[in-house]
């Protein structure tokens, strides 16, 4: 039968991880339950202090073997309580991937079984939330450096919610197009979808009819 | 010729073996493979061209029937299936306005799965709007208008009469005008150049108490009991439907939405071209279905429907005894 | 100075020669043959003591006579020049439509077939009726079984008829015409009509004179190509040396092009073709030169003699140069760059090489020489290896007993022009069969095979053919066990090359245990 | 030569849909690249957040048109994560199976771009006449050819068609015998050899730091997968493993990626076959659409607060989907809809692996990553 990775050993990793970084001030974590389908997984669901972020991730990718940031998730609640304003979602996971052996010159695949996967080797799913009060220039530090994988991420967080990533190196826009104006984050509650009309929509569908922005400049 | 020194890589090295001869050798068995007798020879090892399968299920052949241009034909997985050239390897391509993947694959086009262009039954559509909802790209329209049921202007004896509906909170409600006989009695509408004169007052039902019911008119003269005999039960009826097929992407959720069984989604993939998105604009009559395509089904909503009636006539009647 | 090769009715140089000299013969007695005295004298006068005698007594035929030599050759080149290039062009017609319909098959693609039907068949009801049966005798009947024969298999009637006006190319009424074959000269039409676009700052000199090189160079080739014994623009005593020459060449317009048209990608294609340059030519050159060994002459009509000669070689070259051939052939793929060679013009990185900014009667141009290219390739492959105008087993074929008379016929009936273009159009399909299955190199993947494998080859070819000029060759043809013995030795060399199996690659690359997928494949382990 | 940026731009064969990798050569090697995107960024997650949980579907659909169906199916695991609902068994083993079909198709597709990236054209035609199998089954299921919105939150919208078992068998087995031609002009073709090994190293731990899963972390000889790592679904049920592959010892190059994804057609076409077996209640019984066996209740409403998510295994990479519930009309609509795309990650990783090789590389490198700009720019 195909083997998966017993919810036993799973919720006894997540209950280990979530105790070990609950320790840090500004930071507690549990485990939760996850049912999509059929299967249930533990998610080890933490939410940390802005401040305290930095050390959580460092000591996470440190001490606890958490070597992948899979998504890094901005959600604007204006409407949300006093200091719950900005959210950030990150979805961490711990896969315990080594580069395989080399023996006598070849690479030895790692085969890990599943069903016989033990301590840090056990993959674990990891969802820390960061809450902001209300600003009008929301702020994290960055991770790029402690996972790569984050790099682009916050890049889009940032392109599309207006969540900036304090110590980001290269900032910039990559899912808009790079002339968007400053300050426009679509993802922001303020905006609005607004169902053109079916004349204006068909009319001027590309925009042509509206004057250019660098209109009336001496070019 | 071992390229194993500087690529450091454990596989498939590249040696004279598979420089060339194995991928030519596959190219000029695929060339053999279509031509038309060699390309039967046992060495080409062909299971390729129209390997002969059973495709066609018994409820395919049941709806197809016998005289289908598909019954004489012979499938194979790869659809080997066209007859342009029947002793030659057919080719994969089915030549379109020539001929039709429906007709050589049927099962591709059982009516109900695949999502060709909408119909529409509009004899069963009561205007319940649960369509335009359920759209994603908002690409329903539908014109409404509160009517009165024909069922309404029975009077005792006619066999139709008891048949009408009831007056319910949150409903419509109709009060016929006075003057409206002699008015419409001298109305000529050739030559008038107005509206026909409207024959009721329409509202809607606040709350109903014994026999008096709170309504607000909708021409907007406020609020004002009246005696429930003299209203009669009104509802929203269709008066037009467009579909924007230009927006359209044939998700088939308004089919699924609709609990009145008179959304289909056709087999038809080929009559909805136009010049414009003007032209895409569908109207009822470039969506509608007849409902004797669909006759089993809209007599299964009709029978539902009346059932639904009777169902009330008795309780009516329960609570007059009581 | 060059004696008289295998004889052949189509002498067309012959031909040409006895029209120009039998014209230029009538020109010279047409003219008056008096002296004509134009002279005039000044007499003396205080000025100038002696008269002065000016103006010319000139003799019209003999003038004639001493330029006619001069004329006749020149009227000679121009009508061999002419003959050659429109019997290269029209049976160069071939070549697309070869590529087209073989690259089809070999894509599991039918290609046109409907081409096929519509000859036999003729369309849309339109036949020319049963023809052959107006044949006196009932000498057509046999005719009229194989056109029924064709029409039941490959038959154009269909039960809809819709069906059948998808295969009828003629719908349209102009039945007779082939179908598809003037494709090529609608598409020429298109080119030629097609606006000329420079690019804005572009070197516009270089850019202009690059596709003149190429075409130039690619149609000079064909001078010194012999379609026939007797059929030559031009036959000097080293045309084997010219012709490799010019054929190098090209490389260089494609360079100016790529420099020319300021594009990057154009300029990386044509440093790519620079460097692809020094990777084959060498090679492709030093194996030719093997063959001239071989054949003991530079002339490549001497080759071709010594291929087929009675009394000389009378063995092809393919049996005695095995390594020789198959080396030409690659860097010859190289030369016309085509698939495994084409980084020049790579679609996939390079848009469309170095040809990205030309247009219209040039592109068009240029994409015509490159299939001439690959044509004079083919050709020469012919000439130099598979033995030139002389059917294959002519002589043995002649010989038989009964037989052998009507081989006899056929042979001296049959031009060497047909065998030369059959072997051409053969090698055509190899190459369309090479493009159809391999991938493209990598530029400086070329340059290491080129030096590493293909120059030491050629020069083990060059060896080769030096001994067995020297010391096997012995004045009169080749016994049989030489020819016999290389072609066995190459076969076998190949065949052992061929199935060989690198154990240690193979152990090496034992599937990891996890995939225990259905039926796995890995190079070695999958008859097939 | 000097250096100089070349645009490999929007508009460009290497690049397998809309995005720019600009790109800093020194003669033929590649010193620097930068890859820009964002051509088709449609705005996906801001429509949904006005949209019911149904109708989201029919987007995600459209987020990487060559696979459809996986990215539906994982918008819809995170959706049954919000609502909390419990999907029948047998509707689990028909989504297995249509992903898996889907898998073979995406895959028929990379492979077929790829084969044109390298130089051979013949390899497009073959894979595409058996993609064109894989899309008449799941033209059977869904109803249309590229985009089927078959699944549903609780299950899927219709059961399989008459006759369907016995015509999916038949294109399987008829594949799986058919996927030694590719490998006779890719596997055992030197050209492609010499061309792929020793292009685009990358190593596991690398890789996974820059986040890059799936087939292309499963060249460099781990056998992570979402699959067994993060369960759902049914594979537990079936006799599958991850194919891996034995990279070089400076890591995972072109022909691994090539390599894997081969095999991974064979092991997804093995569990289709399996899931046709192994069907509760028989792979020919047919029950009506919204029958308890294929589609379970499920509620309309999320209310504020309640969250959800899901780790899929696309046939590119690791798919997520974060869904907060609580959106506009009193919670029919999620608030936020957090998509994860796995090529969204995976092109600034291959843009900085191509620094080293040679011009010609780049579509090799780039096509063995298998891109899918849809999902990339949502």
């Amino acid at each position: 039968m195909g083997k998966i990775v017993p919810i036993k050993t799973q919720r006894a990793e997540a209950d280990k991880l979530a105790a070990a970084i609950s320790e840090i001030d500004g930071v507690e974590a549990e485990v939760a339950e996850r049912v999509s389908g059929t299967n249930p997984r533990p998610v080890v669901l933490g939410n940390s202090s802005p401040e305290s972020w930095r050390t959580l991730a460092e000591k996470l990718h440190s001490e606890h073997g958490v070597d992948y940031c899979s998504m890094v998730t901005g959600v604007h609640w204006p409407e949300g309580d006093e200091d719950k304003k900005w959210e950030i979602v990150y979805h961490l996971m711990r896969t315990g991937i080594r580069n395989p052996p080399i023996e006598d010159g070849l690479v030895q695949p790692v085969i890990v079984d599943p069903s016989t996967v033990r301590g840090s080797g056990t993959p674990l799913e990891l969802e820390l939330h960061v809450y902001l009060p209300e600003t009008r220039t929301p702020s994290v530090d960055s991770v790029q450096d402690i996972w790569v994988g984050a790099d682009w991420n916050e890049k889009e967080t940032w392109d599309l919610v207006g969540i900036d990533f304090d110590g980001h190196q290269g900032m910039r826009r990559v899912l808009q197009p790079h002339e968007t104006p400053k300050g426009f984050h679509p993802l922001q509650k303020q905006h609005h979808l607004r169902y053109h009309d079916f004349q204006d929509m068909y009319d001027d569908s590309q925009g042509f009819m509206r004057k250019p922005a660098d209109a009336g400049k001496i070019k | 010729m071992s390229y194993k020194a500087n690529t450091g890589h454990p596989h498939a090295t590249p040696n004279f073996r598979n420089l060339i001869i194995r991928p030519m050798w596959m190219t000029l068995k695929t060339a053999l493979r279509t031509v038309p007798f060699i390309g039967k020879l046992r060495f080409l090892k062909n299971d390729y061209h129209g390997k002969p399968t059973v495709m066609v299920d018994q409820a395919t052949m049941d709806r197809v029937g016998s005289e289908h241009p598909s019954a004489g034909q012979k499938f194979a997985p790869d659809r080997e299936t066209s007859q342009v050239m029947p002793f030659v390897e057919r080719p994969v391509t089915v030549m379109y306005p020539y001929e039709r993947l429906e007709d050589l694959e049927p099962w591709l086009f059982v009516p109900g799965n695949y999502f060709g262009r909408i119909g529409i039954v509009w004899e069963t559509c009561t205007a319940c709007k649960l369509c335009i909802h359920a759209c994603p790209n908002d690409c329903l329209h539908m014109t409404t208008e509160v009517r009165v049921n024909v069922l309404e202007l029975s009077e005792d004896g006619d066999e139709w009469h008891g048949y009408g509906g009831e007056l319910e909170e949150g409903g419509y409600a109709a009060r016929e005008k006075e003057e409206y006989h002699d008015i419409a009695a001298s109305f000529d509408l050739v030559n008038a150049h107005a509206d026909a004169p409207q024959q009721y007052d329409f509202a809607e039902v606040i709350e109903i108490s014994g026999d008096k019911a709170t309504v607000r008119w909708s021409d907007g003269s406020g609020i004002e009991t009246v005696d429930s005999t003299s209203l009669k039960p009104a509802e929203q009826d269709i008066v037009s439907g467009q579909i924007d097929l230009g927006r359209c992407m044939f998700c088939g959720l308004c089919a699924e939405a609709c609990p009145f069984e008179s959304f289909f989604m056709t087999n038809e993939y080929d009559g909805m071209s136009g010049f414009s998105r003007e032209e895409l604009w569908m109207d009822a009559s470039r969506t509608r279905v007849l409902p004797a395509v669909h006759q089993e089904r809209v007599d299964m909503e009709l029978a539902k429907r009346a059932e639904k009636e009777k169902e009330k006539r008795a309780r009516k009647a329960a609570r007059a005894e009581a | 100075m060059i004696h008289m090769a295998s004889g052949d009715w189509l002498n067309i140089v012959g031909w040409s020669e006895s029209l120009t000299s039998w014209s230029m013969d009538n020109v010279h007695d047409i003219l008056p043959s008096n002296d004509i005295d134009m002279q005039v004298t000044i007499p003396s006068t205080w000025a100038w003591p002696e008269p002065i005698t000016m103006g010319p007594i000139f003799n019209l035929q003999q003038g004639f006579a001493s330029i006619q030599p001069a004329l006749e050759s020149f009227m000679h080149a121009t009508i061999m020049c002419t003959v050659v290039f429109t019997v290269m062009m029209l049976t160069m017609l071939a070549i697309p439509y070869i590529e087209r319909k073989f690259i089809g098959r070999l894509m599991d693609r039918l290609g046109a077939t409907t081409t096929m039907r519509s000859l036999w068949v003729g369309e849309s009801g339109v036949t020319a009726g049963e023809w052959w049966k107006q044949l006196p005798f009932g000498m057509g009947i046999p005719i009229g079984w194989v056109v029924n024969l064709l029409n039941s298999y490959w038959g154009n009637s269909h039960e809809l008829e819709t069906v059948s006006r998808v295969n009828n190319r003629s719908y349209h009424g102009y039945w007779f015409l082939l179908p598809g074959f003037f494709q090529a000269f609608a598409d020429f039409m298109k080119f030629a009509t097609k606006e000329h676009i420079v690019p804005k700052n572009a070197d516009k000199v270089v850019f202009e004179t690059a596709p003149v090189i190429i075409l130039a160079t690619t149609i000079m080739v064909f001078a010194f190509v012999p379609f026939g014994p007797h059929i030559y623009a031009a036959n000097p005593e080293l045309s084997l040396l010219f012709m490799m020459a010019i054929f190098g060449v090209a490389p260089l317009g494609v360079f100016f092009a790529g420099w020319a048209s300021n594009n990057k990608y154009t300029l990386i294609g044509g440093m790519r073709s620079a460097a692809q340059l020094t990777a084959y030519e060498i090679p492709l050159l030093i194996t030719v030169l093997g063959v001239a060994v071989l054949s003991g002459s530079f002339n490549i009509i001497e080759i071709v003699d010594f291929q087929m000669g009675q009394n000389e070689g009378n063995v092809w070259n393919i049996f005695l140069l095995p390594l020789g051939a198959a080396l030409f052939l690659i860097t010859m793929i190289a030369e016309v760059e085509r698939i495994p060679f084409d980084m020049p013009e790579a679609e996939a990185e390079l848009v469309e090489g170095w040809w990205t900014e030309y247009g219209g009667i040039r592109w068009g141009l240029m994409f015509a020489a490159e299939y001439m290219r690959s044509y004079a390739a083919c050709i020469l492959f012919a000439l130099f290896f598979l033995g030139g105008w002389e059917a294959p087993f002519q002589h043995t074929l002649a010989g038989l007993p009964i037989v052998g008379g009507t081989f006899e016929t056929v042979f001296t009936v049959v031009p060497g022009l047909v065998w030369v273009l059959i072997k051409a159009w053969l090698l055509f399909a190899v190459f369309v069969w090479i493009r159809a299955s391999l991938h493209r190199v990598r530029t400086d993947q070329i340059l290491e095979f080129g030096w590493r494998y293909l120059l030491p080859l050629s020069v083990v070819n060059l060896v080769v053919a030096t001994i067995l000029r020297l010391e096997v060759w012995t004045g009169e043809p080749w016994d049989l066990w030489v020819p016999v013995a290389l072609t066995l030795a190459a076969l076998v060399l190949f065949v052992i090359l061929a199935i060989d199996e690198d154990e240690e690659a193979l152990e090496v690359q034992r599937r990891p245990y996890s995939t225990q997928a259905v039926v796995k494949a890995s190079p070695g382990s999958h008859r097939d | 030569m000097a250096e100089m940026w070349i645009s490999m731009g929007p508009q460009h064969p290497m690049t397998h849909g809309l995005w720019t990798l600009k790109v800093k050569v020194d003669g033929e090697t590649v010193v620097d690249t930068e890859p820009d995107l964002g051509y088709i960024h449609r705005g996906v997650e801001k429509i949904c957040e006005a949209r019911d949980f149904t109708q989201i579907t029919t987007y995600c659909d459209r987020l990487c048109y060559a696979s459809a169906n996986t990215w539906s199916h994982s918008y819809i695991y995170a959706a049954e994560d919000l609502l909390e609902v419990e999907v029948p068994e047998r509707a689990e083993y028909i989504r297995l199976m249509a992903i898996e079909i889907q898998r073979i198709a995406s895959h028929l597709m990379w492979l077929g771009a790829y084969g044109p990236d390298i130089g051979n054209l013949s390899v497009m035609v073959w894979c595409l006449r058996e993609r064109e199998m894989m899309m008449d089954l799941l033209q059977e299921l869904g109803g249309s050819r590229m985009h089927y919105n078959f699944p549903r939150v609780g299950g899927v919208k219709r059961d399989l068609p008459h006759g369907f078992a016995q015509r999916a068998r038949a294109k399987l087995k008829l594949f799986l015998n058919r996927i030694q031609e590719y490998e006779a002009l890719f596997d055992e073709s030197t050209v492609f050899l010499v061309r792929s090994q020793g292009v685009g190293y990358a190593k596991p731990e690398e890789m996974v730091n820059h986040g890059v899963t799936g087939p292309n972390l499963r060249a460099g000889g781990v056998n992570y997968d979402i699959r067994w790592a993060h369960p759902y679904s049914v594979y537990s049920e079936l006799d599958w493993e991850p194919p891996v592959e034995r990279s070089s010892i400076k890591g995972a190059d072109c022909y691994d990626r090539y390599r894997v994804r081969v095999e991974e057609m064979r092991v997804s076409a093995s569990l289709a076959l399996q899931a046709l077996d192994k069907m509760p209640g028989g792979a020919d019984t047919h029950h009506e659409p919204g029958d308890p066996m294929i589609l379970a209740k499920a509620p309309a409403r999320a209310p504020e607060g309640t969250t959800g998510a899901h780790h899929f295994e696309d046939s590119r990479g690791e798919s997520m989907f974060y869904i907060a519930g609580g959106g506009e009309s009193r919670g029919k609509q999620p608030y936020r809809v957090s998509i994860r795309s796995p090529i969204f990650i995976t092109i600034p990783f291959a843009a900085k692996c191509m620094i080293g090789y040679k011009v010609a590389d780049i579509p090799a490198i780039m096509g063995s990553f298998d891109p899918c700009i849809g999902e990339t720019d949502r």
